[in-house]
């Protein structure tokens, strides 16, 4: 076992890790740990863009952008947060242009910008060119770009060291301990501040648009040293994704003009959100693709209805919604537009369904995209441990294993860019000032003990069960009973499930009992993190008797202001989880009705 | 249908050498040979070890050999390989791991000899740079590259020599030095014209050809050739 | 075996196309032509000066017609193929078109190897 | 908006760019040199007199010895003149160089960075110039 002493340790290199490991790094002696190589983060699957009232194209203000994005929370976001990322948002973009990223440009050479769902004018209700874009391939470009300059700045790297759990001394942080996944041995790293960004965990539902690598492990190692969840029941299905893979299909195939179509031929989104249409917050769509095909307008009465960019559909649409461009002309695009502003969606769609979006509609289906909970924080990003929020010493969560909250109960798209760029700034600017006042805790002797029994434990089961096996059922039926929607039926009989799927997670065989790239060990391990998530998402999502944003249930369709407009915070403990409220922080927008 | 796997397996803590073992899978014709590996090692044998992680093309984690060439597992349908036996090996060129794991050290080495960051330290603009879209398009292909290495490991040169700097070392230069903001189009050319550098590319195209994200890395790599000789960025 | 990275002759399995083939040959023919000539002229060198039997024998080989099928093809190929990697150089955007250029090299190269063949084992066999 | 014309200034010469440059321009010297001695051929009367390879032969190395076997009278003279030489000593250089660095890239390829190779250059530049000078020796001697 080796050990490492570095005043402050991010665990996690996506957007959110990179962004804190440049700015702690110019302050304080830090490392980055991180699963992937960095530039393999699943920030590099963002397509569509990242929002900020830049103004580039049409008016726009940081206040219009705050409003939609409470809106779009459900009201279940704090305003205060929610107010500081948009401001900050426009100054964070032109900080990433400066350090080289390659944003599309407008005619004049500014940072082109397009409309995305749930972003509008404030005053005329229409919808707004606010997410500033690289093509479709936005969070691609912000990690390279942020991967760029931490090589530039000579960031101390440890990759493929994967984080199994927290070191928690006096009741501060005080490090973490990592397997090095060349070599299967252990590391501790002795920190003042630990900051986590270890992102999501999508792949507890089937059908999912993250990575095999969201599995929500920075929330699971917090959930095990006693921090709670916050809000783990508003996770969100995005409208578009590839039928039956997943893949996403960004929102920007809509904000460029696209439309969802189902087999009737008909706009359904019409009658959903009148004045938006396809562009209301994803919830919204989510909601109204799953009636459509339970109503049996799916396509041939599958599961799927079609995305349509084809330069006719979206000229047609276009002149029946009067849509024009920003001299005045009316909106109208070629095939040659839509192929230089989503190449990789046609790419993706080539490959996998051999159909070509120029010329034939998409096959889509909601899929699990963006986890609005995660490890609480408050808008300093330091992590807060009970309703009262009360600070834990030294630790730090930053992207969206976080929740700040500023996307309450449903995201707006482009929203969890700002969210890595701007909190992950702060969490490393704030991690390394705290880093510089504090001096090292003692380490226990046995640092490592805790990682290494869960391993063994893993290694020296005797049973028969196979983790795919488990797997493939905690994903089937957190699809089906916790999805889109939900019922106290469907979410109990889930919540049996997953409870036995844990028992039968003591007893499964491991074939791999070797030290160096042993994944299936690992992959053993994050199932185990998944199925705690999977609980405690469950037990949350019962409790919460309303809908809001991502979390409608039929039994209780609507908004229960009065008694529901605050934050679960659930622990796991030995017999289970135990859930407690914090309220919602409003400064300027009282609750209302969401329309779109 | 059923397909054969063949997998050049290597286990450092028991094998001596590298061997092929075969799997029997079931398949679709639409399913990644990804899916086919993620089966294998789900239902078959636990220790199998191979990266993996977005599933779609765009983290550059799985690139290997599939029948002969490199390509990513996770964007190469069982459909598009037209058989029904599937081989799969680890790329040529880095030192193996663990089976289809390799040690890409080398790789990210050279990429970090080009200085594949952005320079200018002339003082910000209070808004940002401008940069007209035909200036940003000079460099949009190679923005494109996610690092996979399927490039430099089919690049006969980089066999021959590990101390090429190789094509995606190149393309991460290439993206700078046709940046209008940038400003170390000199130092960076200075790098690639020496020993390891451009000089070593004959343009043998497997690069371009392996490229999971098509693009043009012979043409790129040409481009730096010509600026260097003509010391025009255009 | 690539334990250590090296790759030995693994690389003759990579199945690169017909550009790889390209390169293949045409190192292969540059290599050729300087065997040949060089062997040729130093030959030529010591025919002239001592009229050494090796050296005679040499010649006769290389001018055997057999021999010059060879010849002819290293020089025709690398002269065209080479023909071709200049003008891609300096017209580097032209380099998407690779597999394109070298299709087209391969019309131009085998009528002219084919016909200078054709007339060299014609005299070669008949006598000219 | 109209592309910027960007400049950098221009880099020191190094043997690998000086080498590349030369392969180029060489190659197109020959290439030039030979159609050049073919064209002539073929005025002088080859297309009548002479087979096909032996014209091909002889317009890349236009060395008397080259052409004794064809029909033409008097050829040996005719061809001897300080011309013919001249194109014939331009060709074999640029051929000797261009070859013998061809067999340098093909080695250093395959080397590293070590005491092989200059010591591999060595040997290749003495055989270079062992060559040229054997070359132009046997054409003004022939
Ligand atoms: C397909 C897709 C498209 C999207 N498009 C958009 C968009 O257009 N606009 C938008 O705003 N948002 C978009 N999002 C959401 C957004 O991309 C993500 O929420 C965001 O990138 C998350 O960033 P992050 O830094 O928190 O996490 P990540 O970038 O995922 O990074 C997580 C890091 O943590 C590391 N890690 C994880 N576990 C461990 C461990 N145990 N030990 C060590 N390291 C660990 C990983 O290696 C990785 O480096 C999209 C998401 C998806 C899936
Ligand atoms: C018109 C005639 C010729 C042309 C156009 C030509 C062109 C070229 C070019 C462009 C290269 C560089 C290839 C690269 O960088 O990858 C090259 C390489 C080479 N040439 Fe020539 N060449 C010609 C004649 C010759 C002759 C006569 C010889 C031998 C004496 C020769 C031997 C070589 C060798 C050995 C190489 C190195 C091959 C390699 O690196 O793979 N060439 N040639
Ligand atoms: S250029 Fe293409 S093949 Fe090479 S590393 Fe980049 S994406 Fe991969
Ligand atoms: S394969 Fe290698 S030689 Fe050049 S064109 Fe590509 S880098
Ligand atoms: S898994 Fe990401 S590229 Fe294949």
């Amino acid at each position: 076992m080796k050990t490492h002493r570095y005043e402050v340790v991010v665990v996690g290199a996506g957007g959110a890790g990179l962004m804190a490991a440049l700015q702690a790094s110019r302050r304080a002696a830090t490392a980055v740990l991180s699963k992937l190589y960095p530039i393999r983060s699943h920030t590099g699957a963002a397509q569509g863009g990242i929002g900020a009232a830049l103004g580039n194209l049409e008016e726009d203000s940081p206040e219009w952008h705050t409003y939609d994005t409470v809106k779009g929370s459900d009201y279940l976001g704090d305003q205060d947060a929610i107010e500081f990322m948009c401001h900050e948002a426009v100054e964070t973009v032109y900080e990433l242009e400066h350090m080289g990223l390659p944003f599309s440009r407008t005619p004049d050479g500014r940072i082109a910008q397009r409309r995305f769902g749930g972003h509008t004018n404030n005053i005329t209700g229409k919808p707004v060119q606010r997410a500033c874009y690289a093509a479709d391939r936005t969070g691609h470009m912000i990690l390279q770009t942020l991967y760029q300059q931490c090589i530039k700045r000579n960031v101390t790297f440890f990759d493929e060291f994967q984080v199994l759990d927290l070191i928690v001394v006096n009741g501060a942080a005080a490090g973490v301990v990592a397997i090095e996944l060349a070599t299967g041995e252990l590391h501790v790293f002795h920190a003042k501040a630990v900051i986590f960004a270890t992102g999501g965990y999508g792949r507890m539902w089937e059908i999912t648009s993250n990575a095999y690598a969201y599995t929500g492990d920075g929330i699971a190692v917090a959930l095990r040293r006693g921090i709670p969840a916050e809000d783990l029941e508003f996770f969100q299905f995005h409208p578009t994704g590839i039928y039956k893979l997943g893949i996403l299909i960004t929102e920007g195939v809509r904000g460029e003009g696209g439309v969802l179509i189902n087999d009737l031929g008909e706009r359904f989104m019409e009658r959903y959100a009148p004045h938006v249409k396809d562009l209301a917050s994803r919830d919204v769509v989510s909601r109204a693709m799953y009636i459509e095909m339970r109503e049996g307008r799916g396509i041939g009465g599958q599961r799927y209805l079609y995305l349509d960019v084809r330069p006719e559909t979206v000229n047609k649409y276009a002149a029946i919604d009067g849509r024009t461009n920003p001299d005045g002309s009316p909106y109208q695009v070629t095939a040659d537009d839509i192929m230089a502003k989503l190449p990789e969606i046609i790419d993706f769609c080539r490959t996998y369904m051999g159909v070509d979006p120029v010329t034939e509609p998409m096959p889509v289906q909601p899929t699990a995209h963006y986890a609005m909970g995660g490890i609480p924080t408050n808008i300093r990003t330091e992590v807060v441990i009970d309703e009262q929020n009360t600070v834990m010493p030294g630790l730090y969560a930053a992207g969206e294993t976080a929740c700040v909250s500023v996307h309450g109960a449903n995201r707006l798209g482009t929203n969890s860019l700002v969210d890595i760029i701007v909190f992950g700034r702060h969490a490393g600017i704030n991690a390394a000032e705290f880093a510089r006042g504090a001096s090292f805790q003692p380490l226990p002797s046995d640092a490592a003990d805790f990682a290494r029994q869960q391993l063994d434990r893993l290694l020296n089961s005797k049973g028969k069960e196979r983790p795919i096996e488990i797997a493939n059922e905690m994903k089937h039926t957190m699809f089906d009973l916790v999805g889109v929607f939900r019922t106290e039926e469907s979410m109990q009989q889930a919540l049996e499930k997953i409870r036995e799927l844990k028992e039968r997670y003591a007893y499964i065989q491991l074939h791999d009992h070797g030290k160096i790239f042993n994944t299936e060990l690992l992959t053993a391990w994050e199932l185990g993190n998944l199925l705690d998530l999977a609980e405690v998402t469950t037990v949350s999502a019962l409790a919460r008797k309303e809908s809001r944003g991502a979390h409608s249930r039929e039994d209780y369709p609507e908004r229960d202001d009065e008694h529901w407009l605050k934050h679960t915070l659930a622990w796991l403990d030995e017999d289970g989880v135990r859930l407690g409220y914090k309220p919602v922080v409003i400064t300027k927008y009282e609750p209302k009705e969401r329309v779109y | 249908m059923q397909v054969t796997v063949k997998i050049l397996r290597y286990n450092p803590e028991k094998d001596e050498k590298q061997h092929y073992e075969s799997y029997q899978v079931e398949a679709d014709p639409t399913d990644r040979v990804l899916d086919l590996l993620e089966k294998i090692k789900g239902y078959q044998d636990g220790t199998l070890a191979f990266r993996r992680s977005c599933a779609h093309g765009i983290c550059g984690s799985c690139a290997m050999r599939i029948n002969g060439r490199n390509r990513l597992a996770c964007k190469t349908l069982v459909q598009d390989l037209n058989t029904t036996k599937i081989t799969v090996e680890p790329l040529l060129g880095l030192r193996v791991i663990k089976d289809l794991v390799v040690d890409m050290e080398i790789f990210f080495e050279h990429y970090r000899a080009v200085k594949p960051y952005f320079v200018n330290d002339e003082p910000p603009p209070e808004k940002e740079r401008l940069q007209s879209p035909e200036e940003r398009e000079r460099f949009d292909d190679t923005t494109k590259c996610i690092l996979c290495g399927a490039c430099t490991t089919s690049c006969p040169s980089f066999w021959a020599n590990r101390n090429y700097l190789g094509p995606a070392a190149i393309v991460a230069a290439h993206r700078f030095i046709f940046d209008s903001r940038d400003r170390a189009a000199a130092e960076r050319l200075k790098i690639l014209s020496d020993h390891f550098g451009v000089y070593h590319c004959h343009t043998i195209y497997n690069c371009t050809d392996a490229c999971p994200r098509g693009i043009q890395v012979t043409k790129a790599i040409g481009e730096v050739k010509k600026a260097i000789m003509t010391g025009s960025l255009d | 075996m690539s334990l250590d990275g090296s790759v030995g002759l693994q690389w003759l399995r990579y199945r690169g196309g017909g550009t790889m083939l390209a390169w293949l040959l045409h190192r292969l023919t540059g290599l050729g032509i300087v065997l040949f000539v060089g062997t040729h002229v130093i030959a030529a060198f010591f025919l002239q000066q001592l009229g050494s039997d090796l050296a005679i024998t040499i010649t006769a080989i290389y001018e055997s017609w057999a021999f010059q099928v060879i010849v002819y093809f290293c020089v025709i190929y690398h002269v065209i193929n080479g023909l071709r990697i200049i003008i891609l150089d300096l017209w580097p955007q032209l380099l998407e078109y690779q597999h394109e250029a070298i299709w087209l090299q391969w019309f131009i190269i085998i009528p002219i190897y084919g016909l200078s063949i054709f007339v060299l084992i014609q005299h070669g066999l008949i006598g000219g | 908006m109209l592309l910027r014309s960007r400049q950098v200034p221009q880099l020191g010469w190094n043997l690998e760019y000086i080498m590349w440059i030369f392969m180029r321009i060489s190659g197109l010297a020959m290439a030039f040199l030979g159609a050049t001695g073919m064209a002539l051929a073929f005025l002088m009367g080859a297309r009548t007199q002479m087979d096909l390879p032996t014209l091909m032969r002889w317009s890349f190395f236009p060395n008397p010895n080259h052409v004794v076997n064809s029909n033409i009278p008097d050829v040996t003279q005719g061809w001897a003149n300080g011309f013919w030489q001249v194109m014939e000593i331009l060709i074999i250089s640029f051929a000797a160089t261009h070859g013998f660095n061809g067999v340098r890239m093909v080695i250093e390829d395959y080397i590293d960075h070590s005491l092989w190779r200059p010591f591999l250059r060595g040997v290749l530049f003495a055989l270079w110039l062992f060559s040229l000078l054997v070359a132009i020796y046997v054409i003004l001697a022939s």
